[in-house]
């Protein structure tokens, strides 16, 4: 027998998430938005307890949890940014920013800050192209960005 | 909110509504409608500008008109207010003086529905309203 | 019937056929790489991902692949344009341009479905260079894994999902990291595999293959101080000899016993005797139970074999509450085993830890069962090392030996005896035939009026029948394939509606004839049902066709076991399951 | 009811949105209230106008007043001024970007001239998160129509006599689509909706579903009706909050009002919605691969047929139709098809929804009628090249289209020009490049998305892209040879031809048109080892120039990789020894040349 330990809390939420979903597997994605949008991200016990509770093998779930982009096993820094790469904030310089926000944080595309405050990804558009560039801190979009303005953005952020 | 159980009460439903949208629709296609435009600046509603106005819409409406109202600022005739600009679709703007209810009526069934001169016109000393 | 053109021949073939097979009656054949059929054993992987089966087909704007587009009325193919050759050529660049190239090193060399491709379209070099995955490799005790191999052919996750219901395996990641691996890429021992081995029988490269244990039974046959034992396995006999160029189906069991001899075992014995000795034991467990049930006492029904390593392993992962349901019986390897090691190791004189039991198996699962604990003593396995039949080949043509030139040899005694019940264990529904020749003779104390079980052989994947023990009514089912089997766990979890009494199954298709361990059949599914036929042919020819009447199994309860179920054979041929399912627990 | 005169429109789309507009309604609801106005003006928050460039937009109907990048400090003005005493702010109306002038009515605006508006004909305009506004413009009129007056072989006609075709990418004839569905029986059927938008840079669905929900709802009921399904899926991008949340109102509105649920309008028609979620995967907006999606499987497609309309989800029948094509379904059932039959050229009927980005003046989501030329889009709708500069290519289709240029700035757009120009329609992404654009480089930006979103499934798009990303890339690096480039070629066409799905089968697009358009840029890249565009920083330097360098030594403290060092050579004139750049160190990021005051640094 082996054990998947998981805190009694989590167990519980996962449980009633996938009871709401009437234990489906075919629920499964709708399931694995729910616990990420509880727990900021899925990993590998939270993903057993899933396919536990659905009754689906673990390597299932795996695999659409690394199929989705939107699904992650890393958890985010406190305030996760995300930098739109979509083409139109590409044309209008998104690269630049993204290097800056690295630069600043000094952390890669993907990373978190050592203090797990901040965090960067990047996505592909966000709908909001009349802004270009874009970036998204948490749910706030900063749009017109320009490399100099990436250190005030961060700036709002010091506590 | 009751269901709707037919076409027809969805189109009656519509009916209703459709007060609320008016100005909004109205204002899609302003150049054929009789376009209606109140100064409305502290002048013009001292001397019940607003007040005009209000009648006027609920004339037009009674009249089945198809109008739509704006407000504007001071067209520079504070000495004749209120005025209004009326645009009837096909004819120049003209421009009315001392617009009160019984002018506002005449207006619109008189000039408006008949194209007969209604006193009150003020000489245009300007292209267009506005630009 | 639909009318087309391929290669300018005209074709006739059924509605609903799809271009590759209408191609093939038409004497045309398209090459393949993903695509894999069991033809009529319910096992088809058609993902149309590989894209070497590309035709073209007139009007149409893309290539399409031949394996998953179904003919129509009029249809113009062309399955060798210029257009067509080119594109198959550069897929087939493509796949290798992120493939190793050991081929010298490969397990697969020889038998590799890539490589054969690449002979075929004379590939000289491959004009892509670029990032090549690099995955780690990993290794149960059966399967080793080289993912940096793997063409995403999807053929073994077809396989552990849809036919084993194992979900070791899945495909995971996207674009071009994709690959096909268990949950969160952890090694496949810490997953919910089951070491069936079939993703290795069905994988068309070498991204999948055996734990290689020749060289431990070199070392053993090498040293002068061990006394090195075999044991063959019933399917090994009837698919040995495809690997020396032989028609599927015959039997070489006289060559193979005589080139394990050339090869320097000591002992040259046979699995199918302790098969008998299973079905004394695990038959005798069966009457036991229905004979309690029958006085009104309280036992658990129905029995199941325990046979399969694979399907044990299967039910100590997903049916711990059903293990009763398990015969305790040890499996035929195992049996032999512990026969060997404590009744003939003895009887000759030979300290346990100088004897070497090899076995040569169907099966990659044996490979993981011999190291169980339960199948030790002090340490010392009662099986030393499992060899698969290929294996076995591999070793014969070491030791520079044709077994066509070999005269047909007999086993030794005394654990060189069988019967023909013992012999169809190789196919599925033997292990129910030969128990129930031997457990209606001991029940009724009569002769079977025939002793021909025909409603449980075939290749179905399940088969149900009542037999007529004399007025008593014995419900019995048969299964290969352990979603088969799932479903049939359920089903009794569910309080068995249907009262089976005795259920056999096996986890590879077609049973251990079909098992992971043998030549690879690439999908053929005729190979799988010749070595069938020759498994009743042996049996049919053999004098003694009942286990209970095996001279050799009569004259071991007499001198040393007492009697079948004794205290001893408890103690030596009967074991225990565990638990090993995975549970989540609040901290 | 109040009767008000005035309607203040603010955009509550998720662009201007982020920008503030939400607080923008707050201060005109308090300041409203404040000086009384509460029964002449009615504030609404409406979906997106499309003109996101100038966003957050306030607009003041019934006079059409544009009020442009309005922030929440601007709205005291707009009510002392414009609400109370009818003044236009003119320093916050829209500025014609050619000769400055202030547009106080929205109807002389370029942008919207040229423009007509169906399936956008409510974004902008209603309340969407008030279904009674959506009743009152005619929403659900034309699913009543169907009900009462029409038989479901009778909306198909219509529908095929309608010439519209999916506007998710191919462009295949709805009507056809719905009568394959139509035909085949079973116990149940689906309508599903393809919301999950995935182009990079375009924004019109969920633009529709932010500003209109209730017509998407109501042409899914339409088309259950149409091909006998009682079961909505929408598939929607996750990413998109404020689209569900409007979405999930309208539904609930719906129902309340049985235009939803069970015998729909007395007809004895039933029909509900449920939404599904994306979870981020560009593939997904391929049908089967959606449909794996929804059923909870990783989003691989798989090949057709059978066609969704014979085995969709869960194995039934489905129709799945996209976000923009469903909105426009009611209109044609209420004007008919031979109103919508008159707009657009022979082939492709009705208007296309464009999301008009990149290097262009008015940024934002334009409805044009099929048939319009790229320059009539990017010149007098589009405002022209952001800064004056020059027009280079533009890009349809996102990934799997191609880049245009000058020579196709007068073809008339629909479905088969653009195929013929090789690019496609797509979901209507439509990036404006200037001569700050590289070809090679865009095209690897492509590659790269689909690289990242491809399912893995097929060789040819799994390796064959990733390969050809590799030989771009390399290309850009400077090391490219002539054999690359009739490598890459062969590789596309070979792609084109082999790839599983649509994603695989038009990757190869940006490769292709750009090589067929701007070969002499690869060229250049391979032979010259030269980017004229200057953005392949493997083939750019940067100098100093050191007769015009004042030695302030701004750049070097300004320098992250600490390339900038000084010389010892002082021009005349200048106090200080110039600077100079060691190449070896630097990491061309341009920080230098951003903070030089005197222009003295430059890329060769």
């Amino acid at each position: 027998m082996s054990k998947i330990k998981l805190s009694a809390d989590k167990l519980n939420t996962i449980k009633e998430i996938c009871a709401s979903f009437g234990n489906k597997s075919g629920e499964v994605i709708n399931v694995l938005h729910q616990v990420q949008g509880k727990f900021g991200y899925l990993p590998a016990e939270v993903q057993e307890a899933v396919a536990h509770e659905l009754q689906m093998p673990v390597a299932k779930v795996y695999g659409i949890v690394s199929f989705y982009s939107f699904f992650t096993m890393q958890p985010k820094g406190k305030h996760p940014i995300s930098i739109c790469l979509g083409t139109a904030c590409y044309v209008r310089g998104a690269e630049k920013v993204l290097d800056e926000f690295k630069r600043q944080l000094n952390i890669p595309d993907g990373g978190v800050t050592p203090d797990g405050k901040f965090s960067i990804d990047t996505l592909r558009c966000v709908g909001a192209c009349g802004l270009a560039p874009v970036a998204m801190i948490g749910d706030k979009v900063y749009g017109r960005l320009t490399p100099d303005k990436v250190k005030d953005v961060l700036a709002e952020y010091a506590e | 909110m009751t269901k709707v159980k037919s076409l027809a009460e969805l189109k009656a439903m519509r009916e209703k509504l459709q007060n609320s949208l008016d100005v909004r629709e109205k204002s899609e296609h302003p150049e054929s409608l009789v376009q209606v435009k109140v100064a409305m600046a502290t002048c013009g509603i001292a001397a019940g500008a607003k007040q005009v106005m209000e009648h006027m819409m609920e004339k037009a409406e009674a009249l089945k008109i198809p109008c739509v109202f704006t407000q504007t600022g001071c067209m520079g005739y504070c000495h004749a207010e209120p005025t209004i600009e009326v645009r009837v679709p096909g004819r120049d703007p003209l421009v009315f003086g001392h617009v009160d209810n019984n002018r506002a009526d005449e207006i619109l069934e008189k000039y408006v529905q008949n194209n007969e001169l209604v006193e009150g016109i003020i000489p245009v000393n300007y292209e267009v309203i506005d630009k | 019937m639909v009318k087309l053109t391929i290669d300018n021949k005209p074709v006739e073939v059924a509605e609903g056929t799809t271009i590759l097979k209408a191609a093939r009656q038409a004497g045309i054949n398209i090459p393949t790489l993903c695509y894999f059929e069991l033809a009529g054993m319910k096992f088809e992987n058609k993902p149309g991902g590989c894209r070497v089966c590309v035709v073209e087909v007139e009007g149409r704007r893309n290539l399409a692949p031949a394996c998953a587009t179904d003919v129509m009325e009029g249809m113009v193919v062309h399955t060798n344009s210029p257009r067509v050759i080119n594109a198959r050529r550069t897929v087939v660049e493509l796949i290798l341009s992120d493939h190793p190239n050991d081929c010298l090193q490969c397990e697969k060399s020889g038998d590799c479905e890539l490589q054969a491709l690449a002979v075929k379209l004379g590939i000289r070099e491959i004009p892509f260079k670029g990032e090549q995955s690099t995955y780690k490799t990993d290794t149960t005790l059966s399967v080793y894994r080289d993912m940096n191999k793997c063409v995403m052919c999807r053929r073994c996750e077809t396989m552990c999902n849809k036919i084993q219901s194992a979900g070791a395996l899945s495909g995971v990641n996207r674009g071009f990291q994709a690959v096909v691996s268990p949950a969160f890429e952890q090694p496949l021992g810490e997953s919910s595999c089951i070491n069936c081995g079939q993703c290795v029988q069905v994988c068309p490269v070498g991204a999948l293959t055996l734990v290689d244990n020749i060289g431990d039974v070199m070392k053993a046959l090498a040293d002068p101080k061990k006394t090195v034992v075999v044991q063959t396995a019933p399917a090994v006999r009837v698919a040995l000899g495809e690997e020396f160029g032989m028609e599927p189906g015959t039997i070489v069991t006289g060559n193979m016993a005589a080139a394990l001899r050339r090869m320097g075992f000591d002992y040259v014995f046979d699995t199918d005797w302790s098969a008998d000795l299973t079905i004394m034991e695990e038959g005798t467990e069966l009457l036991h139970r229905v004979g309690k049930v029958l006085n009104g006492e309280k036992a658990v029904l129905p029995q199941f074999t325990s046979c399969c390593p694979a399907w044990i392993a299967f039910a100590e992962k997903n049916f711990p509450d059903l293990l009763d349901n398990l015969s305790t019986a040890k499996s035929p390897q195992q049996m032999f085993g512990a026969a060997c090691k404590n009744y003939f190791a003895q009887k000759i004189g030979v300290k346990r830890e100088d004897m070497v039991v090899v076995s040569v198996m169907p099966c990659l699962a044996k490979k993981s069962e011999v190291a169980r604990d339960e199948f030790k003593v002090n340490g010392d396995p009662d099986v030393n090392f499992s060899i698969s039949t290929r294996e076995l080949a591999h070793m014969i043509k070491q030791f520079n030996i044709d077994i066509n030139d070999l005269p047909e040899e007999n086993f030794d005694s005394p654990l060189g005896e069988s019967t023909g019940a013992a012999v169809i264990f190789g196919a599925t529904g033997g292990v129910m035939e030969a128990a129930l020749r031997t457990a209606y003779e001991v029940q009724t104390k009569k002769t079977l009026p025939r002793i021909d079980f025909e409603e449980v052989r075939g290749l179905d994947g399940v088969k149900t029948a009542t037999i007529d023990f004399e007025g008593l009514p014995v419900k019995v089912a048969v299964c290969y394939g352990l979603a088969n089997a799932r479903a049939m766990m359920e089903e009794v979890r569910g309080g068995n509606p249907r009262g089976f009494h005795f259920i056999e199954v096996m986890a590879c298709p077609g049973g251990c004839i079909g098992g992971a361990g043998q030549p690879y059949h690439h999908g053929n599914s005729d190979i799988i049902r010749k070595r069938m036929e020759a498994t009743y042919r042996e049996d049919a020819g053999k004098p003694i066709r009942k286990s209970h009447e095996n001279p050799d199994i009569i004259a071991i309860y007499k001198e040393y076991y007492g009697e079948p179920c004794s205290h001893l054979s408890h103690e030596q041929l009967h074991t225990t399951y565990f638990d090993r399912s995975k549970k989540i627990e609040a901290e | 009811m109040a009767k008000y005169k005035l309607h203040v429109l603010v955009c509550g789309g998720t662009g201007c949105k982020s920008s503030n507009s939400l607080q923008i309604i707050e201060n005109f609801k308090s300041l409203i209230a404040k000086n009384n106005l509460q029964d002449d003006v009615q504030v609404i928050k409406t979906g997106c106008f499309g003109f996101c460039e100038q966003g957050p937009i306030v607009k003041i109907m019934p006079d059409n007043t544009f009020y442009t990048r309005v922030k929440p400090e601007d709205v005291e003005r707009i009510v002392n001024e414009h609400l109370i005493k009818g003044r236009k702010v003119p320093d916050l109306l829209y500025t014609n970007p050619e000769n400055k002038e202030h547009v106080s009515d929205s109807k002389h605006m370029d942008f919207y001239k040229k423009q007509i508006r169906i399936a956008l004909r409510n974004c902008g305009f209603i309340d969407p998160e008030n279904i009674d506004e959506c009743i009152s413009r005619g929403g659900y009129e034309a699913l009543g129509k169907c009900l009462s007056e029409m038989t479901p072989e009778q909306v198909i006609a219509e529908m095929k006599a309608s010439g519209l075709r999916g506007r998710g990418g191919a462009g295949f004839p709805t009507g056809l689509k719905w009568e394959l569905c139509a035909k085949n029986k079973a116990d149940q059927k689906y309508v599903i909706c393809n919301a999950d938008e995935g182009d990079p840079g375009a924004f019109m669905d969920r633009s529709i579903l932010e500003g209109d929900p209730n017509s998407v709802i109501e042409a899914m009921a339409i088309c259950g009706y149409a091909i006998g399904a009682t079961k909505g899926l929408i598939y929607i991008r996750a990413e998109y909050p404020l689209a569900i949340d409007r979405l999930k109102i309208a539904i609930r509105q719906a129902r309340e009002y049985g235009l939803l649920g069970e015998d729909i309008l007395g007809s004895g028609f039933n029909f509900d919605i449920e939404l599904r979620y994306g979870a981020g995967a560009f593939v997904c907006g391929e049908e089967t691969a959606l449909i794996h999606s929804m059923e909870g499987m990783r989003g691989e497609p798989t090949l057709k047929p059978p066609f969704p309309a014979v085995s969709g989800y869960m194995g039934k029948p489905s129709n799945v139709n996209n976000v923009e094509t469903f909105a426009n379904v009611p209109v044609i059932i209420t004007k008919g098809a031979e109103w919508f039959n008159k707009i657009g050229t022979e082939k492709s009927k009705g208007t296309k929804v464009f999301a008009l980005a990149g290097q262009i003046n008015n940024v934002g989501l334009i409805e044009v009628p099929m048939g319009i030329t790229l320059r009539e889009i990017i010149y007098e709708i589009g405002g022209g090249i952001k800064g004056g500069r020059k027009f280079k290519a533009v890009q349809t289709g996102g990934p799997s289209g191609g880049c245009l240029t000058e020579k196709h700035l007068d073809t008339p757009i629909d479905y088969e020009s653009l195929m013929a120009a090789g690019s496609m329609m797509g979901s209507g992404g439509m990036v404006v490049m200037d001569e700050t654009s590289c070809m090679v480089a865009i095209a690897k930006f492509y590659l790269e998305f689909t690289c990242e979103e491809s399912c893995g499934k097929c060789t040819p798009c799994r390796v064959g892209n990733k390969r050809m990303c590799e030989i771009l890339d390399k290309i850009t690096k400077g090391n490219g040879t002539m054999k690359d480039l009739e490598d890459l070629r062969n590789l596309a066409a070979v792609i084109k031809d082999t790839a599983l799905c649509g994603l695989g089968q038009t990757s190869p697009n940006p490769v292709l048109s750009t090589m067929d358009n701007f070969m002499d840029e690869y060229i250049e890249h391979v032979q010259d080892k030269k980017c004229r565009a200057g953005v392949c920083k493997s083939l750019m330097s940067y100098v100093i120039d050191k007769e015009v360098c004042i030695g302030c030594g701004k750049c070097a403290k300004g320098c992250p990789a600490d390339a900038i060092t000084k010389t010892e050579y002082i021009a005349p004139g200048h106090k200080l020894p110039s600077m100079v750049i060691n190449s070896e160190k630097c990491i061309k990021c341009g920080a230098c040349i951003s903070g030089c005051k005197f222009g003295a640094i430059s890329v060769k």
